[in-house]
C-alpha cells in the first residue's frame, strides 16, 4: 500500500470526521446547555439537505442553496423548540427518548409527503468540482477538501463563540446553573431557542454539503446521527472539544478500518473470507472502540466526573 | 480508657491545591457521642466521606472494632456494622416507610437475592424494621409514603435506617439540620438514648444540641482537628475561642 | 397528486369489485410504499394496476398493503393475505429479504406468488416450488449480464465493489461467472454506506481498467456522484438498478455515459412495450421505470393465465401461468424449468433526453439467457 | 379512574376473549395478530424490569431479542438442513422442539445481559443509553455480514417448531402458548416488584448511595435486574421468530430497541400491565392506521408526542388509580 494511498485515505477520514463535527456540534451544545437528548436532529440534516436540493433545482446557486439549508434548518429547528422540545426539559431522558423518537417519525414521512418518494439531486457547483493536485501526487476532489476547511472553520467560530463573546458565557453559565443566570436576567427561554436553531442550522449545512456529494433521501439522518451520537459519547457529552476530537478518532476509525481491516484479515484468511470478515468488523469498529472509552471513561474523552 | 469503636489515624485528603483534612485522627468509644464541629469549608464533608469510605484518602488508616478497613468499600464497612444518616434525606421517597427500613433490615441480613416470596412477608425483617421505626417512633405513620412525611419525620426515618442495620457505630451528618424547636428536642433526646446501643460520631452545627449531647467535641479547622475534649474544656479552650472568635492568642 | 389519485383508484377497483361480488382472482400485492425504497414498490405497484386496468376485467381482485421494507410486517401481511383476504395469488414484494421471508411460508400454503423484482438464488435452485413463478429475472442475471458485456468490451482488470449482504455477495458471484478478466480488486462495502471516498481511492491505486458495481438505491446514488467528482475516469458497469427511472434524475450529470445491464428498456421494439411506455406516461405523468415494466408483465402474465383457466382448479391455472402466453414488455417470454424467465438482456447507456435523463440500448450482453441454479430445481 | 388490579384483570380477559372471538367469526388473522401484540408484550414486560425497577434506560433491549430469535433461527436451521450445528465437542443437532429453543433462547441471552450489563452499568444516564445502543449497532452489523445464516436476508424457517402435544401451526394454538408464557412472566414480575431483591432494586433506582450505605450493591442489584430483563426479552425473541417463522438482523436494529421502549412508555412505566397495554395499543394503531393513509408514520409521531407531552404514567396512567 502506497504512502499516497494513505495519506489520502487519512484525508477521507479527516473529511468525515469534520463533517461529523458539524452535527455532533450541535447535538453536545444542546445537551450541555438544556441537558436534552435528541434523537430528531439528523431529521434537521435531513430538512437541510432537502431545502439546499430544492433551491439549488430553483435557483441554480449553490450558495443561496447553503444559505436556505442553514436557515431552513433553524426555522423548523424553532418550531419544534417551541411547540414540542421547550416541554421536555424538565422531562427524564426517557421521555426526551420517546418524544424526539416520535418527531423522526413526523418529519420522514412529512418530508416523503412534501417531496415525494425518490431522492432528489443535488450536486457539487463547477467551481468546486474535479480533483486537484496536492504535494506528492495526490489527487484530492477539491470538493472535500473543501469540506475539511469549512469543518474547520467552524470548529474554531465555535470555539470563539463559546469562549470569547457574552452568548458564549451565558451558554457555558446555563451548563452549569441555569436558575443563576435566569436571576441575573437573562432570558433563559430565549437562550434555549438560540442555542437550539443553532444546532440546527448545523445540523442543516452538515446535510446539505453531504447532500451534493451523498444522495438527497428521506431517512438519510439517522445513519449519521446514530454517528454523531457515538462522537459526542465519545468526546464527552457537553464538550465541544470533546466533539470535535471524537469526530476526528470516529472519521479516522471508520474510513481507515473499512481501508485496512479487510487487508489485515488477508494475511492470514483466504481473500473472500478476509474481505467480508474485514468488512464486517471494519462496520463494528466505532461501535467497538465507544464500547472501550466508555469502559476506560465512563463519561468520555472530555467529559465531567461524575 | 476503653477501646474505641471507630479510629481514624492520620487522614489526608486534597483537591488539587485545597487540603481537605490533613492529619486528622479522631476515634469514637463505647457509649458516647463524640461530636466534630467547625466552621463551613472546615473539611467536615470530607472527614465523613473518608470514614464511610465513599472517599479514598490520601494518607491514613481507618479502623472498625480493631479491624483497618482503610480499603473496604462503603458497602463493606456498612456490613461491618457502620452506619450513617445523611445531611439531605437519602430516603426512597415513591416507597413506604416501612419499606424504607425493611430496606435496612435487608442489608443487615446481607440477602437481597429472593426473588418469589413478598419482603413484607419476611417476619423476621418485619420484625426489625418495624422495632426501628418504633424506637424513633414512627410506627404509626409506617404505610405513609415518605413523600408524604414532614421534614421532621423524614429525618426521624434516617435514624430509623441507621438503626436496622444494629451497627456497632453510628456517623450522624448534620441530623438537626431543617428542624425548628420541637423537632430538635425531639431528636436530641432519641439520640442521646442511642449511644446506649452504639457510640456515635456526630457532625452538627446546632449548637445548642452539641452542647446538651456531647460526651466529647473535636473541633475541626481547615482540615485539622485543633482541639479534643469536653464540652466545657471545649468552651474553655483559647485555640477555639480563636479560631470562632479571632481573639489574639 | 398522481398519488393521491391512484391510491383512489386502487380503492376504487377493489370497492367495485368487491361489491359487485364476481371477485374471481383475488390478488394480494405485498409491496414497499413508505420510507426508503418506496419508489420501487410504488412503481411495481402502479404497473401492475395499469395493467390491471387496461384489462377491462371485472373479476380481478387487488388488495395492497405496505410492508414498509421490514421482513416481520410482511410476514405478518403474507399471513393477513392467507388467512384474512383469503387471497389465491400473492405478488409485489420487492426486497430479496422480504421475499425469502414470505415466499416459501405462502406456497407451502397452497397460494401462488408472481415475483415482481426480487429473485433469491435458494428460490431459482434447490428452493424452487410450483406454485413459485419469477416474472423479473433471478438476482445473479443482470450481473453476468454486466460481466459478459465486460468481456465484449475488451475489459481485462476490472474493480468489483457490493455492499456485505447476500445480495452484495450474490453480485460479485454474478458478475465473476461471465467475466473473463482479472480482478484489479473485489471490495466489500458497508450496507446504507454513503461515502465512498475510501474505496474511490482504492480504485485510483488499483491499476484497473474498469469498475463494476452493485450499490442499489441512494447507494449507487452517492458512489456515482463521488466517482465522478473524484475525475478517475475509468468506465463503469453496473446492473439496471442504480440507473433506474426512479433515481437518475438525483444522479444527474454523474450518470451520463455508464453501461448498465437490463431486460428491459423504454426503447425495445415492440407494439406492448411501445403501448406500456405511452399509457405509463399518460396516467401517471413521469417515465416508467425498470420495476413498473415488471409489475406491468407480471399483471399481464397474471390475466393471461385467467383467460385458459379457473383459478380453483390449481393445476390447471399452473399449467396456464408456466406457458406464460402473454405479450410482455420484453418481447419474447418464456419460463425456465424452475419457472424463472429465460430472456435477453441488454447494455445500455445512459444518456439526456432534453432535460430527462434516461437509458438507451446499445447492444445485446446475454442472448436468451437462463439463470445458474436451474440444474439444482428438482421440480 | 379504576383500580390497577381490575385493569390488570380486564387487559388479560380481553387479550383471552378476542382471539376466542376470531375463532368464532373465523378470522385467523386477528389471532395472528394478537399473538404478535402478546409476544411484543412479553419482550416490554423484559424491558420494564430493568427499565421500571431498576431505572435503566436501555436502547439495546434489540440485543436480546434478537439473540432469541437467532437461537430459534440458528436451531431450527440446521434441523431442517438436517447439517449438524457443531461437530465438535461432540455432534450437537439443531431442533424442532419450542421447549429447546426457548431454554436456548433464554441461556444465550442471559450470558449476553451479563457481558453487557457488567460493561454498560459502569456508565449511567446518558451514556448508559448510548453504549447499550453501540451493543445494539454490534448485534446487527455482525448479524447482516453473518453470511453462514443469511446475512442480511436472514432465516426462512418453513414450518413452525413443535410444542410437545400441541399443534402450533393452529393459530388459537401458538397463541395460547405465547399468552401462557405471558401470564407466567407477569406472576414472576408481580412477584419480584414485591420481594426482598425489588424492595432493595427499587430504592437503588431512587437513592442508590443510601443503598450502598445498607450494606448492598447496587451495582449488583441492577445487574440481576438487567440480566432477568434480558432473558425474558430472549424469549420473546424466540416466540416473535415462530410468529414470523423467520429471523433477520431487523431483530436487532435501534429502531426495534426503540419500539420496545415505546410500548413500555405508551403503556406506562413501571406499572406492571403496562407494557402489555403499550403493545397491544401500538399493534392496533399500526394496524388502523397503516390502512388510513399511506404516511401514517405522522399519525403515529402525533400520537406517541401526546402520550409523552401530556400523559404522564402512560395509558395506565391515564385510567388507573396508582397501584398500592
Amino acid at each position: 500500500m502506497s504512502a499516497i494511498l494513505i495519506i489520502e485515505q487519512i484525508l477521507n477520514g479527516l473529511q468525515l470526521g469534520v463533517m461529523l463535527f458539524l452535527m455532533a456540534a450541535g447535538l453536545t451544545l444542546i445537551f450541555g446547555v438544556m441537558g436534552l437528548i435528541n434523537l430528531a436532529h439528523g431529521s434537521l440534516y435531513m430538512v437541510g439537505a432537502f431545502a439546499a436540493a430544492a433551491v439549488a433545482g430553483a435557483t441554480g446557486s449553490f450558495l443561496l442553496a447553503m444559505v436556505a439549508a442553514m436557515a431552513a434548518a433553524a426555522i423548523a429547528g424553532v418550531l419544534i423548540e417551541v411547540v414540542v422540545i421547550r416541554r421536555l426539559y424538565a422531562k427524564d431522558h426517557l421521555d426526551q427518548v420517546l418524544a424526539t423518537f416520535a418527531l423522526i417519525l413526523i418529519f420522514s414521512e412529512g418530508v416523503r409527503w412534501v417531496f415525494g418518494s425518490f431522492p432528489l439531486f443535488l450536486d457539487i457547483p463547477d467551481y468546486l468540482s474535479g480533483p486537484v493536485s496536492l504535494p506528492g501526487g495526490i489527487q484530492y476532489p477539491l470538493y472535500r477538501l473543501v469540506l475539511i476547511g469549512i469543518g474547520m472553520v467552524v470548529g474554531l467560530l465555535l470555539w470563539l463563540l463559546t469562549q470569547q463573546t457574552r452568548l458564549g458565557i451565558q451558554i457555558r453559565a446555563g451548563e452549569n446553573d441555569r436558575e443563576m443566570i435566569a436571576a441575573l436576567g437573562v432570558n433563559i427561554s430565549n437562550l434555549y431557542t438560540l442555542v437550539f436553531a443553532i444546532g440546527a442550522a448545523l445540523a442543516g449545512l452538515a446535510g446539505a454539503l453531504v447532500g451534493a456529494i451523498q444522495s438527497v433521501q428521506v431517512g438519510m439522518g439517522e445513519p449519521v446521527l446514530i454517528l454523531a451520537f457515538v462522537v459526542i459519547v465519545i468526546g464527552g457529552i457537553g464538550s465541544i472539544q470533546g466533539a470535535f476530537i471524537g469526530a476526528l478518532i470516529v472519521g479516522l476509525t471508520d474510513t481507515l478500518g473499512g481501508v485496512f481491516l479487510p487487508q489485515l484479515f488477508r494475511l492470514f484468511l483466504e481473500p473472500a473470507g478476509a474481505t467480508s470478515t474485514g468488512s464486517a468488523l471494519a462496520s463494528m469498529a466505532i461501535y467497538i472502540l465507544m464500547g472501550a472509552i466508555l469502559i476506560w471513561r465512563p463519561t468520555g474523552l472530555f467529559g465531567q466526573r461524575a | 480508657m476503653a477501646e474505641a469503636v471507630l479510629s481514624a489515624h492520620g487522614l489526608c485528603k486534597s483537591f488539587g491545591a485545597v487540603q481537605a483534612t490533613h492529619d486528622v485522627s479522631i476515634d469514637v468509644r463505647p457509649g458516647e457521642i463524640h461530636a466534630v464541629i467547625g466552621p463551613n469549608g472546615a473539611g467536615k464533608s470530607t472527614l465523613i466521606a473518608q470514614l464511610c469510605g465513599s472517599m479514598a484518602s490520601d494518607a491514613g488508616r481507618v479502623e472498625l472494632l480493631g479491624r483497618d478497613v482503610t480499603h473496604d468499600t462503603v458497602r463493606r464497612r456498612a456490613q461491618a456494622g457502620l452506619a450513617r444518616t445523611f445531611q439531605i434525606s437519602a430516603l426512597a421517597m415513591e416507597d413506604t416507610v416501612l419499606q424504607n427500613a425493611m430496606l435496612g433490615a435487608l442489608g443487615a441480613a446481607g440477602r437481597p437475592w429472593r426473588f418469589l416470596r413478598p419482603a413484607l412477608g419476611d417476619q423476621d425483617l418485619r420484625d426489625r424494621a418495624e422495632a426501628a421505626l418504633e424506637r424513633v417512633g414512627l410506627q404509626d405513620v409506617r404505610a405513609a409514603r415518605v413523600a408524604a412525611l414532614s421534614h421532621g419525620q423524614r429525618r426521624q426515618l434516617e435514624v430509623a435506617l441507621a438503626l436496622t442495620l444494629s451497627p456497632k457505630a453510628f456517623i450522624m451528618d448534620e441530623p438537626m439540620a431543617g428542624l425548628g424547636g420541637e423537632g430538635s428536642k425531639l431528636l436530641t433526646d432519641l439520640l442521646s438514648a442511642l449511644r446506649a446501643d452504639a457510640p456515635i460520631l456526630l457532625v452538627e452545627h446546632d449548637m445548642d444540641a452539641v452542647f446538651t449531647l456531647a460526651d466529647r467535641i473535636s473541633v475541626l479547622v481547615y482540615g485539622q482537628i485543633i482541639e479534643t475534649g469536653t464540652v466545657d474544656q471545649i468552651r474553655r479552650s483559647p485555640a477555639v475561642r480563636d479560631a470562632y472568635l479571632g481573639e489574639g492568642a | 397528486m398522481t398519488k393521491v389519485t391512484q391510491t383512489l383508484l386502487a380503492a376504487a377497483c377493489a370497492a367495485m369489485v368487491a361489491t359487485a361480488g364476481l371477485a374471481e382472482v383475488k390478488v394480494g400485492m405485498i409491496t414497499t410504499l413508505s420510507g426508503g425504497g418506496a419508489g420501487l414498490g410504488i412503481d411495481v405497484r402502479d404497473g401492475f394496476m395499469l395493467a390491471v386496468e387496461q384489462s377491462g376485467r371485472d373479476d380481478i381482485e387487488v388488495v395492497i398493503e405496505d410492508d414498509q421494507r421490514k421482513p416481520d410486517i410482511a410476514v405478518q401481511l403474507a399471513d393477513k393475505m392467507v388467512q384474512s383476504e383469503k387471497v389465491d395469488v400473492l405478488t409485489g414484494i420487492i426486497f430479496s429479504n422480504l421475499a425469502m421471508a414470505v415466499i416459501p411460508s405462502v406456497t407451502a400454503q397452497g397460494k401462488f406468488y408472481l415475483s415482481p423484482n426480487a429473485g433469491p438464488s435458494a428460490l431459482a435452485g434447490k428452493g424452487c416450488h410450483p406454485n413459485y413463478f419469477n416474472v423479473a429475472w433471478q438476482n445473479d442475471n443482470l450481473h453476468e449480464a454486466a460481466g459478459a458485456y465486460a468481456n465484449t468490451a475488451g475489459y481485462g482488470n476490472s474493480f468489483i465493489l457490493a455492499p456485505n449482504y447476500p445480495a452484495g455477495q450474490d453480485a460479485l458471484t454474478g458478475y465473476k461467472r461471465t467475466y473473463q478478466g482479472e480482478l484489479a480488486g473485489e471490495i466489500y462495502t458497508q450496507l446504507g454506506q454513503t461515502d465512498y471516498a475510501a474505496e474511490i481511492a482504492q480504485i485510483r491505486a488499483s491499476g484497473a481498467d474498469s469498475v463494476f458495481f452493485f450499490l442499489p438505491g441512494g447507494m449507487g446514488i452517492s458512489f456515482l456522484k463521488q466517482y465522478a467528482d473524484s475525475a478517475v475516469g475509468l468506465p463503469v458497469v453496473g446492473p439496471a438498478f442504480s440507473f433506474d427511472q426512479g433515481i437518475l434524475q438525483a444522479v444527474g450529470d454523474a450518470a451520463l455515459g455508464v453501461v448498465n445491464t437490463s431486460q428491459w428498456n423504454k426503447d425495445i421494439d415492440n407494439p406492448t412495450n411501445a403501448a406500456f411506455v405511452e399509457a405509463f406516461q399518460a396516467k401517471y405523468d413521469r417515465l416508467p421505470s425498470l420495476y413498473a415494466s415488471q409489475g406491468f408483465d407480471t399483471a399481464r402474465l397474471l390475466i393471461s393465465a385467467m383467460e385458459k383457466a379457473d383459478v380453483a382448479d390449481v393445476d390447471a391455472f399452473r399449467a396456464a401461468l408456466k406457458a406464460a402466453e402473454f405479450d410482455s414488455t420484453r418481447g419474447d417470454f418464456a419460463f425456465g424449468l424452475n419457472q424463472h424467465p429465460i430472456q435477453t438482456i441488454y447494455a445500455r447507456e445512459v444518456v439526456k433526453e432534453g432535460d430527462v435523463f434516461t437509458n438507451k440500448i446499445i447492444g445485446v450482453a446475454l442472448e436468451n439467457h437462463a439463470d445458474a441454479y436451474a440444474a439444482e430445481c428438482k421440480m | 379512574m379504576i383500580p390497577e388490579r381490575w385493569l390488570n384483570l380486564g387487559i388479560l380477559a380481553a387479550l383471552v376473549a378476542v382471539p376466542i372471538w376470531a375463532l368464532v367469526v373465523d378470522e385467523p388473522f386477528i389471532i395472528t395478530l394478537v399473538t404478535r401484540a402478546v409476544i411484543f408484550a412479553l419482550a416490554a414486560v423484559g424491558l420494564n424490569i430493568a427499565l421500571g425497577l431498576g431505572g435503566l434506560v436501555s436502547l439495546g433491549h434489540a440485543v436480546f431479542f434478537g439473540i432469541g430469535g437467532y437461537a430459534m433461527g440458528i436451531l431450527a436451521y440446521h434441523a431442517q438442513t438436517f447439517t449438524p450445528l457443531a461437530e465438535w465437542p461432540f455432534p450437537i443437532d439443531g431442533t424442532k422442539s419450542m421447549p429447546v429453543i426457548w431454554l436456548v433462547a433464554v441461556t444465550t441471552s442471559t450470558l449476553a445481559a451479563l457481558l453487557i450489563g457488567l460493561l454498560s452499568l459502569r456508565t449511567s444516564g446518558v451514556y448508559f443509553i448510548m453504549i447499550t445502543l453501540a451493543f445494539g449497532q454490534m448485534f446487527y452489523y455482525f448479524s447482516i455480514s453473518w453470511a453462514q445464516y443469511g446475512g442480511e436476508d436472514g432465516l426462512s424457517i418453513y414450518v413452525r417448531n413443535g410444542f410437545p402435544g400441541l399443534n402450533t401451526l393452529d393459530p388459537i394454538q401458538f397463541f395460547a402458548i405465547c399468552f401462557a408464557l405471558l401470564c407466567a412472566v407477569l406472576g414472576f414480575n408481580a412477584l419480584l416488584a414485591r420481594s426482598p431483591f425489588g424492595l432493595a432494586l427499587n430504592a437503588a433506582r431512587q437513592v442508590p448511595h443510601r443503598v450502598e450505605t445498607m450494606g448492598l450493591s447496587p451495582f449488583r442489584l441492577k445487574l440481576v435486574a438487567f440480566v432477568i430483563s434480558g432473558a425474558v426479552t430472549g424469549l420473546a425473541g424466540a416466540l416473535f421468530a415462530d410468529l414470523n417463522r423467520f429471523v433477520s438482523p431487523t431483530m436487532f436494529s435501534w429502531q426495534m430497541s426503540g419500539e420496545i421502549i415505546i410500548f413500555v412508555i405508551l403503556g406506562g412505566v413501571a406499572r406492571l400491565i403496562g407494557p402489555v397495554i403499550g403493545a397491544a395499543a401500538f399493534v392496533l394503531l399500526e394496524h388502523w392506521l397503516g390502512g388510513l393513509s399511506d404516511y401514517w408514520h405522522i399519525y403515529l409521531g402525533a400520537i406517541l408526542l401526546g402520550v409523552v407531552l401530556f400523559a404522564r404514567g402512560g395509558i395506565v396512567g391515564l385510567v388507573a388509580r396508582a397501584h398500592g
